[in-house]
């Protein structure tokens, strides 16, 4: 039931956020999303002792031999925490903005929550695809109606190229269908189909590409930094630190647990396509000028290298990837809130307008710092211990790949550092002049961010333990 | 049959209504009860056909599949007429005969959906077409309506000639008329039903206007007045494929003669969908759009032909009403804008927020977006094309082309939300605002709940 | 005598047979001209034709001649292909009706079986209804050609007339041939030889008939097309020659069939009273049985003129309500109650 | 005469009423090529209503009666067709279909 | 399920339309020569003023192919539309004894709607001709 809850309270809320006037949503959000944290953690303790209370079965169209399916296991529980967090940081973060429209907004938000939710619970391939399209809906909108000057075409863009990717992924799932011994959708079912090698050659890429278009993963990348220019900052947030993880976690759940055999014949091109992904997003970090583009081309960056270690065959690296996971999505939500912060203050986004931040604002340039290292993977911070596994992984599986993606890390630190020396240090100008530090709402925000960061970072073990059996179970299907 | 003989005989006396009701605004309220009885009238009989079927002097079955699809649209008309009665009256002076007509149509279409004999075929796609030729020209000032009726009862007779000559062909070489008795493909497959049957696959193809069909469709979907195009791209097209999947399915699907016109069809199908997503993308007013992505969607309801299976007949009544209530929603609020471009919707979210969520839920059933009815209509079919397993390429083709359509759908509701503009609307009653909001949880809960449909089969 | 495996015998009784019925008809129609105004004048007390030759009998001789010395006229803005088609189908069809009519019963010349009917077809009934629908073209096509208001109108209003009256026609028709079961002409004869006139038992259908052979043949009461006080002389206004004459040709020829027609179908044809019992030849019996016809005919014939010259023009109104309000109901009741008295008596 | 005679003539008229439609510009003629193309079909009808009578077949007669209907149905095409057509004359003065695609602009 | 038509039955030939064929080339024959005859026997003077149309000897205004009222393109629809309904009656006439007291009805049936039509048309107004 808990697990319902997770997707029932943000949905329930979100459609009473519509009809609400002035902060009334602001409140239902914050109390909607402090609630599913509390409950995602709930789950995490229920996991630990009984993980099989956390699975719901209720009918839903026998017909078809689908059901209403949900259920976590500890990838499931940590990635519905870690939507429950981004949630509770974006409202934190925003409590004192005011939005045009605000209980639309603040509806999309929670809809996308459930959506987001509801795609990391479902063990029902149909309900699975549903989700995965309605977690699409809300986000679509909110960039559309809130978003830059070039929001509408940019997002359009960025609606059908996932759009066309998930048709296709629709087309493999009605495939595996047919296949299954019992023409059901459920997980257990779609494991044991019986899948010739010569259909799972096909089938991964129907399913890579809807993944990949969602991660996203070169060549499929050109929508990512477009949209993460254009659409509102917090939109962006939930887009980058945890829609993306749709992707992955799709890889994790389904791709390489369904089609094996698929996975392995591909996973070489897969993992040259994630390097050349890094490389290039890297570089191109390196040269821009804009500071949410460049931050979007280091998730790119940051995400190639994990599905890279996906792809990497191995307990080490899936376990790196997982911890990864989680810990690159607190990371850049909390670079987000602070550009979040910037753009708020000084209304670009350019890098060569600021300069000179730390002394106006040391609190923030302080934050800045903890978590940009973090994400570099600086040890002693939570980026670390999940970028170690997932090298160590790759280092097992072929040597070149990981010095490539190594390559991918050292760039990292350059375009950070440049980042954070353009931004906070240097000479300020007459716009950097007036800005002030940060509120307290933000400070909160980004306070349970760096905490999580150096818990985690400090004290990794839970974590490793919530997804160890994740980890050990897909490799071994693989 | 209760409904067939129903809805006839409702359109005879709507006739009559038109020439002693003096009101035209009441004879609406006639038409929708005729509705309402038709649609009873046909579920009673839904217990007598649940275990198996019945035929009737060799002219008309009665099974469960049919009753289910008169259901469909006896359903989706009686929304029509309650979305869009009201409209009838500024056509022109003849409400009731309008009225009539479309009731002759439905019960053209239930024959489409029963017929057990040649001849039925013939006659179900006469009935539906004939009053058809005279709904597209009932603006009779309008130049665009008149060049509508034209247009479509040239094209339409043609095909009907077309498909008469395949009827005969087939008839040469079967010796009988009868749908079950054909017997074709048992041993060998005679040159004369071969080219009956391709005959036949193009008339059909002309009525359900599939590419390279298809050039009539948007000039006569264009021209004809709004409220009846709304009406002829939806349940009448339905009709036309059920027809369509009746005579094949039936006739035409055993021994080795599928293989000669599934290729056939496979491309047109394809084509179909290219060429209307490519089309639908380009226009600049609404009213255009939906009948070049009319085209589409017929494209899409191909697949149950093509594919041949209980997934497809299945699918074509989700199709038909997911399609149906979707377009026919659209239409409605259409007619209430002054502009039919896709400028004519700016801002339509600020000024009638509720239209415009209604709309924006019908076009994303429409695109086939998750949890609206859409979604599960090309579900089932892209579900019957991949069960055939020989036309995957298919399916890769409409995948691509749903992702266009999503395009020319998302145009109107980019228009209405995200830009600025002020539409001239006609004010709404509350009688319509409460019939769309109808359509919209008709469109959601077959979204969530297909099976709401589909127990039935 | 057969070659190449045609019996000749046939083809030359054939031709001579058709030759008689195209030479009687067009002898009956030129003297129905005179006849015509014989009656006219009777009946309005004069004398009528009298100077050339005795009673004037060569006078429709002189009026045919008259008309081939004309000068034949047309005009420029007519169109001159369909200005001649126009009276040619007229006149067409005005001879194609009587193949299928029997004007006797079969002689025996030398041992040889020759009917006195040119095309004994089991669509004879049909048969004349199709050509006879045709003869509307040549009005339509004449007057349409003329290029005139007035022949345009009278064109159109005979092919509107024409039509309405058909389907009371075809309506008595379906009401004979539910009592006699064939569309045969032939027999239909036979079985009023053998029993009663069918005028007995569809004296309604009768009526029916009658009325619409009149408005088919444009005659009065119902000659609205030529309506010479409305429309200046009607469809034939812009013609002359024998053009002009093909069109009035064509409509005594069509009066002359029509007679003909009714008396085969309702009054027994070529059958007269005891014709059987006579004892006589046969080949005397069928000579007789011309006779028989040919005297019925002519009563038609004078019964045609007779209303003519008693009854006045309908008004156009008149003429359509007449046709579709009163015709067509009348028929469909005649056609349910022949049916269901023929089957009461069945059981 | 053996029924491939009436097969072929019926194909021929048919295929002369289809190259009419498509080939000639007035609504009048196309309408009457089409009309052409619904009487080759019932000639083909009946020819093989004879020769399926001739096969032995009881029910060949429905043939016939298919014919009735066509000739009924394609009455009522003319009808609608007629009134459709002299709709358009009457508002444009002329039944020539390119002035259609005129209209449309 | 279809009762055998006399038609079908009949045993006519096509041999027994040939004397029709043979009638047909006679007309053909009278009428063409007729019309040459005509054509060269009479005297041929024409003037302008003689070819042109005559209209009660007013001056002709336009052309004369003009719209004629709706009334009698309405009746020739009618008429067709009718005249088919009355084919139907034919195959019933011939069979209507076998057929018995059943098809009576069925005919009855369809003559109701045949009225019906009529009636519709006659409220309408289709065939009034007093204006």
């Amino acid at each position: 039931m808990l697990t319902v809850l997770l997707i029932l309270i943000p949905f329930i809320a979100g459609l009473i956020a519509f009809g609400l006037k002035g902060s009334g949503p602001k409140v239902l959000g914050m109390i909607s999303s402090l609630a599913t944290v509390v409950i995602a953690i709930g789950t995490w303790c229920t996991f630990r002792t009984t993980p099989d209370s956390l699975n719901f079965v209720a009918n839903w169209i026998p017909q078809l031999g689908s059901q209403f399916r949900v259920g976590l296991d500890g990838m499931g529980v940590m990635l519905c925490l870690l939507t429950a967090i981004a949630s509770l940081l974006v409202f934190i973060t925003i409590y004192n903005r005011n939005y045009e429209k605000a209980n639309a907004f603040y509806g999309l938000m929670l809809l996308s929550q459930a959506g987001l939710t509801g795609v990391f619970t479902a063990f029902d391939a149909l309900q699975f695809y549903i989700f995965w399209e309605l977690a699409l809906i809300p986000v679509y909108f909110l960039c559309s109606f809130w978003g830059g000057e070039k929001r509408i075409a940019v997002t359009f863009k960025f609606f059908v190229y996932t759009f066309l990717g998930s048709l296709l992924m629709l087309v493999g799932i009605i495939y595996i269908y047919f296949q299954t011994p019992d023409h059901s959708f459920s997980f257990a079912s779609f494991t044991g189909a019986n899948l010739n090698p010569e259909d799972q050659k096909w089938l991964f890429w129907l399913f890579f590409v809807a993944f990949a278009i969602k991660m996203p993963v070169f060549p499929f990348h050109t929508w990512q930094p477009d949209t993460y220019e254009q659409s509102p900052t917090p939109v962006t947030m939930i887009l980058s630190g945890v829609m993306v993880k749709m992707g992955l976690f799709g890889v994790i759940r389904w791709l390489l647990p369904v089609i094996p055999q698929g996975a392995a014949m591909w996973s070489d091109v897969a993992i040259v396509l994630c390097i050349i992904g890094i490389v290039y997003a890297s570089c191109i970090a390196m040269v821009q000028n804009d500071l949410k583009r460049l931050i979007a081309y280091s998730s790119i960056a940051h995400i190639g290298l994990m599905c890279a270690a996906i792809f990497a065959n191995n307990e080490q690296s899936l376990q790196g990837v997982l911890v990864q996971m989680f810990n690159h999505g607190i990371n850049i939500i909390g670079l987000w809130i602070i550009v979040e912060v910037i753009q708020n203050r000084l209304g670009v986004k350019n890098l060569d307008q600021m300069g000179g931040m730390a002394q106006k604002a040391p609190r923030m340039a302080i934050f800045l710092v903890i978590i940009s290292l973090a994400n570099i993977g600086l040890p002693l911070t939570n980026g670390f211990i999940g970028e170690f596994l997932m090298f160590s992984g790759l280092f097992q599986y072929n040597h070149w790949f990981m010095a490539f993606a190594g390559l991918g890390i050292i760039l990292s630190a350059v375009y950070t550092l440049g980042m954070i020396q353009k931004v906070i240090f240097g000479q300020g100008n007459e716009l950097t002049e007036t800005t002030t530090d940060l509120q307290p709402g933000e400070t909160l925000a980004l306070s349970l961010v760096v905490i999580m960061v150096l818990v985690l970072g400090v004290y990794p073990k839970p974590m490793l333990d919530l997804v160890s059996g994740t980890s050990e179970v897909v490799s071994k299907l693989f | 049959m209760n409904a067939l003989i129903s809805t006839a005989l409702s359109g005879v006396v709507l006739m009559f209504v038109g020439l002693f009701v003096r009101n035209k605004q009441h004879i609406k309220f006639y038409a929708i009860a005729a509705i309402l009885i038709a649609f009873i009238a046909n579920l009673a009989q839904y217990p007598a056909v649940e275990h198996g079927g019945y035929i009737m002097y060799g002219m008309i079955e009665v099974t469960k599949f049919g009753v289910l699809f008169n259901a469909v649209a006896l359903g989706a008309a009686l929304l029509y007429f309650l979305l869009s009665g009201s409209e009838f009256e500024k056509v022109g002076e003849h409400v009731a005969d309008y009225f009539a007509l479309v009731f002759f149509i439905l019960s053209g279409i239930m024959l489409a959906a029963s017929f057990s004999n040649l001849l039925m075929l013939f006659l179900a796609i006469e009935i539906m077409s004939i009053p058809q030729y005279i709904l597209a020209g009932a603006d009779k000032k309008s130049l665009k309506s008149n060049e509508a009726s034209l247009k479509y009862f040239l094209m339409g007779s043609f095909s009907t000639g077309i498909l008469l000559m395949g009827i005969t062909l087939i008839y040469g070489a079967a010796g009988t008329f009868e749908i079950s008795g054909l017997g074709l493909g048992a041993e060998s497959v005679h040159p004369l039903a071969l080219c009956g049957i391709i005959l036949m696959v193009f008339a059909l193809s002309f009525k359900v206007s599939a590419v390279p069909f298809h050039f009539w469709t948007p000039d006569v979907y264009d021209g004809s007045p709004t409220v009846f195009t709304s009406f002829m791209s939806t349940v009448v097209k339905a009709g036309g494929f059920i027809a369509f999947l009746r005579m094949f399915h039936t006739s035409f699907a055993g021994g080795n003669i599928s293989e000669h016109w599934t290729l056939i069809l496979s491309i047109i199908t394809a084509v179909t969908l290219i060429l209307g997503n490519f089309s639908a993308v380009f226009q600049q007013s609404v009213k255009r759009m939906l009948a070049y992505s009319s085209i589409a969607q017929a494209g899409f309801m191909l697949f149950a032909v093509v594919a041949m299976n209980n997934m497809g007949a299945q699918g074509i009544i989700l199709y038909s009403a997911a399609y149906s209530i979707a377009t026919i929603g659209v239409f409605a609020v259409l007619m209430k804008l002054k502009d039919y471009t896709f400028e004519g919707f700016n801002g339509l979210a600020k000024k009638e927020p509720l239209l415009a969520a209604a709309v924006a839920v019908f076009l994303f059933s429409l695109a086939g977006i998750p949890v609206t009815a859409g979604f599960f209509a090309k579900y089932f079919v892209l579900s019957a094309a991949i069960q055939h397993g020989h036309i995957l390429w298919l399916v890769i083709i409409a995948v691509l082309c749903a992702a266009i359509s999503v395009y020319y759908y998302f145009r109107v509701i980019i228009a209405m939300y995200f830009k600025q503009g002020e539409p001239e609307v006609e004010p709404v009653s509350g009688g319509f605002k409460a019939a769309l909001i109808l359509a919209v949880l008709l469109v959601l809960a077959l979204g969530l709940f297909p099976n709401l449909l589909l127990c039935w089969m | 005598m057969t070659l190449l495996s045609i019996d000749w015998f046939f083809i030359i009784e054939k031709v001579l047979l058709i030759s008689g019925v195209l030479v009687l008809s067009l002898v009956v129609a030129m003297y129905s001209t005179w006849g015509e105004r014989k009656v006219a004048a009777w009946i309005q007390d004069r004398f009528g034709p009298n100077r050339a030759g005795f009673m004037g009998l060569l006078q429709p001789l002189a009026d045919g001649g008259k008309l081939f010395f004309k000068e034949e006229i047309i005009p420029s803005t007519s169109n001159r292909f369909l200005f001649i088609l126009g009276p040619s189908i007229a006149m067409l069809v005005a001879c194609m009706t009587s193949a299928v009519i029997p004007w006797g019963d079969t002689l025996v010349i030398a041992g040889r079986p020759v009917s006195l009917q040119i095309a004994d077809v089991n669509i004879g009934i049909l048969f004349i209804f199709g050509v006879v629908s045709m003869g509307v073209y040549g009005i339509m096509i004449g007057g349409w050609a003329s290029n005139n208001k007035f022949s345009l109108l009278a064109s159109v209003r005979a092919a509107s007339q024409i039509i309405s009256y058909e389907l009371p026609m075809g309506l008595a028709l379906i009401a004979l041939l539910m009592l006699t079961g064939s569309l045969s002409l032939k027999d239909i004869v036979e079985q009023q030889r053998h029993g009663l006139w069918n005028v007995v038992y569809q004296p309604l259908g009768f009526f029916i008939f009658l009325i619409c052979a009149f408005a088919e043949c444009n005659r009065a009461p119902f000659d609205l097309p030529e309506a010479e006080n409305e429309l200046n002389g009607g469809y034939h206004l812009e013609y002359s020659s024998m053009k002009l004459g093909f069109f009035l040709f064509a409509e005594y020829i069509n009066m002359f069939i029509s007679s003909a027609l009714i008396a085969t179908m309702y009054f027994g044809g070529y059958a007269f009273p005891w014709m059987d019992s006579l004892g006589l030849d046969p080949n005397i019996v069928t000579i007789l049985g011309f006779l028989a016809l040919f005297i019925k005919t002519l009563f038609f014939i004078f019964f045609f003129m007779w209303v003519r010259w008693t009854v006045p023009r309908f008004r156009y109104d008149q003429l359509m309500r007449l046709g579709w309000k009163i015709m067509i109901p009348l028929a469909l009741f005649n056609m349910l109650i022949t049916g269901a008295l023929i089957l009461a008596r069945q059981q | 005469m053996p029924v491939q005679y009436y097969i072929f003539l019926s194909i021929a008229l048919f295929c002369i009423g289809v190259m009419g439609v498509l080939m000639r510009r007035n609504a009048i003629i196309i309408f009457m090529c089409i009309e052409l193309m619904l009487n080759a079909v019932n000639l083909l009808m009946v020819s093989f209503s004879k020769m399926w009578a001739d096969a032995g077949r009881v029910d060949a007669g429905s043939a016939q009666l298919f014919v009735f209907f066509i000739m009924v149905v394609a009455a009522a095409e003319v009808a609608v067709g007629l009134a459709i057509i002299t709709m358009v004359y009457r508002n444009t003065h002329s039944v020539d279909i390119n002035i259609l695609n005129r209209l449309k602009n | 399920m279809y009762t055998e038509t006399v038609f079908l039955s009949a045993t006519t030939t096509p041999f027994s339309y040939f004397p029709i064929v043979l009638q047909l080339i006679a007309a053909l024959g009278f009428v063409g020569i007729t019309m040459l005859a005509t054509h060269f026997l009479g005297p041929k003077r024409k003037t302008s003023d003689k070819l042109i149309n005559f209209e009660s000897g007013i001056e002709q205004k336009g052309n004369a192919r003009q719209p004629v009222a709706i009334k009698y393109f309405l009746t020739a629809i009618l008429f067709v539309l009718f005249d088919v309904e009355v084919i139907f009656f034919y195959p019933y006439a011939v069979n209507f004894r076998e057929l018995g007291w059943e098809g009576f009805m069925a005919v009855l049936m369809f003559v109701g709607f045949f009225l019906c039509g009529f009636i519709y048309i006659t409220k309408k107004g289709a065939l009034k001709w007093e204006d």
